[in-house]
């Protein structure tokens, strides 16, 4: 067995070509959705479509490098359409003029599954996003809070709870870069900057995407 | 021996799950019908994976299925609610309902006669 | 080895398929549908990670697809709510 | 001669060149108008007379930000004649020192609070959307000679002759680009009068003395810049020749044209650098 | 060096051009409207245009900077006079030192 | 002309802007399909075969790049090795609990190799660490953004 | 350090790893001029812009408020910090990361205004700014394959360009065209820069004129010169 070839194996090779064309395919059709289409929101979720297109883009080279650059290009997406999404409902809010008086809908449906499957699931998201750590595990337990706090019933946002999650992954970036120091001031030290930098990025991320779930708990908030 | 019969093994029988539920989603109109086939979709992208031999990706594969599909059905749910309670959303409508105090319901009757 | 190629043209055929279902489908115009409608490109790009053995990539792309579809919902949701005409 | 002094003489000749271009190209248009103008050292004097007026702030401007602006914009054009005249740096760095000269064009807009100033700055961006494009012509000159070195580039004119007959459409290019620069051109936005001065309405005393002088030096490093790049080695007065024809003709093409609505006149000159990237290209590759 | 004469000439012709404008505002008080020649002006313009251009007529008598600088400041008297005054001076004194450079250059 | 001036107006609106570029890019894509694409098969960080190392039993499938724990470095075709002194240190590691999964069973070598230690770790932290910076960066401005918003514009507070 | 590029000498580089970020004169400059800028943002006030009432003869002075100008100004900050950064490095893929963040702090800089116009445009400009990164990251990945490296150093010395090769660097054009809104895609944020907050609005230009000067550069090394 070939622990790391000298070359890019000949299938990945060769599948480079239908690979780049599916993806301009892709990226195609997308770009011809969002050219003919009128609505806002529905160009933000055709734009998704883009991001697959090049997601195909990079994971084609199929090398370990490759890897590592899906992982910034999932995370841009991702970033940038809660950023715009968000943008989109604070301009429409100034545009209806309606702001705090907005009520939330309250859901009245009672489904099983959303009073025992949470707290299951959530924890073992957590559990192995935590031994995964880094962005993956980040973004594995950061689903299971979300998912959590989504479901749970909790009324209105306590702004304490959300200023204590982002000021704890603001700290947990700050662990990261210092892990990242680490790596290259002391190298010696490599394993110390490792687990701060894992550790740190897994936090960072967990707490990122639990914030999502607060934001989201007034919006599908149960009766 | 049997050449055909080669060919039906984890891997295609996925693709073949995969497809039809993809067809699915496709075809059917109602959003609840859709997440059903989304389900039977994802199945089949976990038997390909489990094809692949990577059980620890299944097993994350298979955690979120049920999650996208609860965060769907809920919004599903949600927006049906909102738009029972406004069933026509044009202003005029709303002002006719207002001076008749009809409800929703009564009116949309009265709109299909 | 033909798993691989199985694997990759399923792939490619959901990724292309669904990206046309998500522009031209029928019943597009709802935003839910659409929203449905691209986790069939989800689906079929995660098969292409699964070729190449971008294992990693594939976990953090299946949580991140649930978080992207819970975005956008949300984002559905408060606009229908507000009865926004975009 | 040491650097410093070099670097003081081309400076204080840039200014001077600059200014009294300016004054001649006044005196042009008015004389095609029909008027008898201002004298050529109108513009130096001008720019003296700010110098010695009181200089007042306005109370909405953006602190500490509208001094340094133009300071910046002075540093800026000291540094493009570093680059250029005294020497012969990188292309490219006279092109990023172009780029920033939008960026302080704008921001000497926004900066005051005034709407003229802020209606200058939505200009400046616009206008930079079209005028970077035309400096694609660096380019075009590097696919050309295979360097981006202005000593380099007057090397290779020596051997192969000037630029301007191997690239025209480029020579044409930079020339819209600078005629964008001239105050009263079809293409001066920023500085159209119909926004009063544009950007520096609301500068006063000191701070204009300053714009005014770094305008000067930016006129001055434009034409050098044309001059070099596509007539090659050329002696002091051929420089100077050169330099008072086009602003001849920049003075008569202007004293002739009105001033474009802001969207015409980028895409008029969007047009430009697309028609001149295209054809250079192909004139390339034939 | 070349760079530094060049500035002698930039700045005579500045500071030519303002005593120019100085003199000829203190000298005629009203707009031009007159089309004289004036003769002071005349021959100004005529010995500057002359001592720039020809300089090389007197190089081994004085250095051609000097003439030059003190050519330009001459033209630039002329050239700087208040609007429309010192033009048709210019041009003579132009054409008469243009012909004496193509007199003694060219021929 | 008149008409070229209601086309140049009209390219002055924000909402057609996005439009626009998705035509232009679409352009320059289907140019794309008649460009003869080829993959260079000398990379960086190359990787064997999909499924090979899978097939073959190895517990670590498949990010196995070799090396032993503080002992000796994996493998890594890095850009500049010179640069990175402990180039290959963190590719071997695996964290005990790590170890302890690897001999229990054959089939979470993706789970192992998330975990801190491994090539992709490698990558992201060390080799290529800024990239994670300036990744973790987008994200967090994101949410800065995004929850700036939500606080100040977009959400129903209890306290408001 | 005998590497030469576009014809002038690396004076120094800052190794991390892979990535390693060159300094020429030209980096230098621009970096210089990111970070001043940046220095004198993160100092200023915002101006106030007095705007005429209709109907009648009264001015309305409109401010930023103390709220929105504190996150603005750590957007700018970052901004101007990642602009300085897209000038020095010399990892094409770490490039296209440094534009995106300054993509999505440019949005968010006008994301927190107040004006239906101006968030309209910065919608529309974040739409942009998403499809961009197919180009974007397709077409480093697209220079990526056919190469094999991703440093530009490397790149450098290369003496070929294949039509990948260029497919490639069109594609990075359109990519950070869309995502710092260069022409012909300007008016998105043209229309942005009306509102108050000149100094967080500077680094917006700023950010995407030194980006593009940035790119250029990094094209002309990627094609080699006919």
């Amino acid at each position: 067995m070939i622990l790391v070839p000298d070359v890019v194996s000949p299938i990945v090779v060769g599948l480079y070509a239908p690979a780049i064309i599916v993806g301009i395919l892709v990226g195609l059709i997308g770009l011809f959705g969002i050219s003919v289409e009128k609505n806002d929101l529905h160009v933000l979720i055709l734009t998704d479509i883009v991001g697959i297109g090049m997601l195909i883009f990079v994971a084609a080279v199929g090398t370990d490098l490759a890897e590592s650059l899906i992982l910034p290009g999932l995370v841009v997406e991702l970033a940038e359409i809660l950023a715009i999404s968000e943008i989109l409902m604070s301009r429409e809010m100034r545009k209806s003029g309606k702001t705090v008086e907005l009520l939330p809908t309250p859901l009245h449906y009672n489904l099983e599954i959303l009073q025992t499957a949470p707290v299951f699931l959530a924890i073992i998201l957590i559990a192995y996003g935590a031994f995964l750590s880094g962005f993956t595990g980040g973004a594995i337990a950061g689903a299971g809070i979300l998912f959590y706090v989504m479901s749970i019933k909790v009324r209105g946002v306590p702004s304490g709870v959300w200023e204590g999650l982002a000021g704890v992954s603001g700290m947990a970036w700050c662990l990261w870069l210092v892990g990242f120091l680490v790596l290259f001031v002391f190298p010696q030290y490599w394993l110390l900057g490792l687990m701060l930098a894992a550790f740190g990025v897994f936090i960072k991320v967990v707490f990122k995407v639990g914030i999502i779930g607060v934001m989201n708990r007034e919006e599908f908030k149960k009766e | 021996m049997y050449p055909f019969w080669d060919l039906i093994n984890l891997s295609t029988v996925s693709a073949g799950l995969a497809l039809i539920g993809a067809a699915g989603i496709i075809m059917l109109k109602k959003p609840i019908d859709k997440v059903i086939m989304l389900a039977l979709l994802e199945a089949g992208l976990i038997g390909m994976i489990v094809a692949a031999k990577y059980l620890d990706v299944a097993m994350a594969g298979a955690i979120f299925d049920p999650i996208s599909t609860i965060i769907l059905l809920i919004a599903i749910t949600k927006i049906n609610d909102i738009r029972e309670k406004k069933p026509n959303p044009r202003g005029k409508i709303h002002c006719l309902m207002f001076m008749y105090g009809s409800t929703p319901d009564a009116y949309s009757l009265l709109l299909g006669a | 080895m033909l798993d691989v190629y199985v694997w990759f043209y399923t792939g490619c055929i959901l990724v292309i398929v669904g990206s046309i279902a998500t522009v031209i489908g029928p019943g597009v115009k709802d935003p839910v549908v659409r929203i449905i409608n691209t986790e069939i490109p989800a689906v079929g790009i995660s098969m292409i990670f699964l070729t190449y053995n971008h294992t990693i990539a594939l976990v953090t792309f299946i949580a991140a697809t649930a978080i992207v579809t819970l975005i956008l919902l949300r984002a559905v949701v408060r606009l229908e709510e507000m009865g926004a005409e975009l | 001669m040491n650097l410093m002094t070099n670097i003081l003489i081309n400076v204080i000749i840039a200014f001077f060149i600059g200014s009294l271009l300016f004054g001649l190209q006044r005196k042009i248009m008015a004389r095609i108008q029909g008027r008898p103008g201002p004298p050529i050292i109108q513009h130096i004097l001008h720019t003296f007379k700010f110098f010695i007026k009181e200089s007042a702030f306005p109370y909405t401007a953006a602190m500490p930000f509208y001094i340094a602006i133009t300071a910046m914009l002075s540093m800026i054009w000291v540094a493009a004649v570093i680059v250029g005249p005294v020497t012969g740096g990188s292309l490219l760095l006279i092109f990023g020192i172009y780029a920033v000269h939008k960026i302080v064009e704008h921001n000497a807009g926004s900066s005051s609070g005034s709407p003229y100033g802020k209606l200058s700055c939505v200009r400046a961006v616009y206008s930079a959307a079209a005028e970077i494009p035309l400096f694609a012509v660096l380019v075009i000159i590097y696919f050309k000679t295979g360097t981006m070195n202005i000593t380099g580039l007057i090397n290779y004119q020596t051997v192969h002759g000037p630029l301007l007959y191997a690239i025209p459409l480029a020579a044409l290019m930079f020339f819209v680009l600078i005629m964008s620069k001239a105050p009263y051109s079809p293409f001066a936005i920023t500085k159209g009068k119909d926004i009063v001065s544009g950007y520096e309405t609301e500068h006063f005393g000191l701070l204009r003395g300053y714009l005014m002088m770094s305008e000067s030096i930016a006129w001055y490093m434009l034409l050098w810049v044309f001059l070099t790049v596509f007539l090659g080695p050329i002696s002091i007065p051929v420089y100077l020749i050169g330099m008072i024809v086009m602003s001849s003709i920049i003075a008569f093409i202007n004293a002739t044209t009105p001033l474009l609505n802001p969207n015409h006149s980028i895409m008029m000159q969007v047009t430009f650098a697309f028609i001149g990237i295209v054809g250079s290209f192909a004139l390339l590759m034939i | 060096m070349n760079n530094i004469s060049y500035l002698i000439y930039i700045l005579s012709f500045v500071i030519g051009s303002v005593m120019g404008l100085v003199l000829s505002y203190k000298k005629y008080t009203a707009p031009f409207v007159t089309k004289n020649i004036d003769l002071v002006a005349l021959i100004l313009a005529i010995v500057g245009w002359i001592l720039a251009i020809n300089s090389q007529l007197i190089s081994a008598f004085v250095s051609p900077v000097i003439t030059i600088t003190v050519g330009i400041f001459l033209i630039a008297m002329v050239l700087g006079m208040r609007p429309g005054y010192g033009r048709y001076e210019t041009v003579i004194g132009f054409a008469i030192s243009a012909l004496i450079w193509v007199g003694t250059v060219l021929i | 002309m008149k008409s070229i001036g209601r086309l140049w107006n009209s390219l002055a609106n924000p909402e057609k802007i996005p439009r626009l570029f998705a035509l232009i890019l679409g352009i320059v894509l289907i140019a794309g399909l008649f460009i003869p694409l080829a993959l260079d098969n000398q990379q960086l960080y190359p990787r064997p075969a999909p499924q090979e190392q899978i097939n073959a039993q190895d517990p670590l499938a498949p990010y196995d790049r070799g090396g032993i724990p503080f002992e000796e470095r994996g493998i890594v075709k890095a850009q500049y090795p010179q640069y990175a002194p402990a180039i290959g240190e963190i590719t071997a590691y695996l964290s005990p609990i790590a170890i302890s999964v690897k001999n229990t069973t054959l089939y979470y070598g993706t789970s192992i190799y998330s975990s801190p230690g491994g090539l992709i770790d490698e990558i992201l932290y060390y080799t290529r660490g800024f990239d994670t910076v300036l990744e973790s960066s987008i994200l967090m401005m994101a949410f800065v953004i995004a929850s700036w918003i939500a606080l100040n514009f977009t959400m129903r507070r209890d306290d408001e | 350090m005998d590497i030469t590029i576009l014809g002038s000498q690396i004076i120094g580089i800052i190794p991390l790893g892979d990535i390693v970020f060159y300094f020429t004169q030209f980096n230098l400059f621009m970096f210089a001029t990111a970070l001043a800028f940046t220095a004198i943002v993160a100092i200023s006030k915002t101006e106030t812009q007095v705007e005429a009432e209709f109907g009648k003869l009264g001015d309305r002075a409109v401010t930023v408020a103390k709220k929105e100008f504190k996150i603005r100004r750590f957007l700018a900050i970052i901004c101007g910090l990642a602009t300085a950064g897209a000038m020095i490095t010399g990892d094409l893929f770490d490039f296209t990361l440094f534009v995106c963040l300054t993509g999505i702090v440019n949005i968010g800089i006008v994301g927190a205004v107040r004006q239906v116009d101006v968030l309209d445009a910065a919608y529309q400009y974040g739409l942009i700014a998403m499809m961009a990164s197919l180009p974007l990251f397709g077409g480093a990945a697209l220079i990526l394959a056919a190469t094999g490296t991703l440093s530009l150093l490397e790149i450098n010395s290369l003496t070929y360009t294949t039509p990948m090769m260029i497919l490639g660097s069109i594609l990075l054009f359109l990519g950070v065209a869309g995502e710092t809104g260069v022409a012909p895609f300007f008016a998105t944020k043209a229309e942005m820069f009306r509102t108050p907050g000149s100094p967080f609005l500077l680094i917006i230009h700023l950010s995407s004129l030194l980006i593009l000067v940035r790119l250029i550069e990094i094209l002309l090394m990627i094609n080699k010169p006919f």
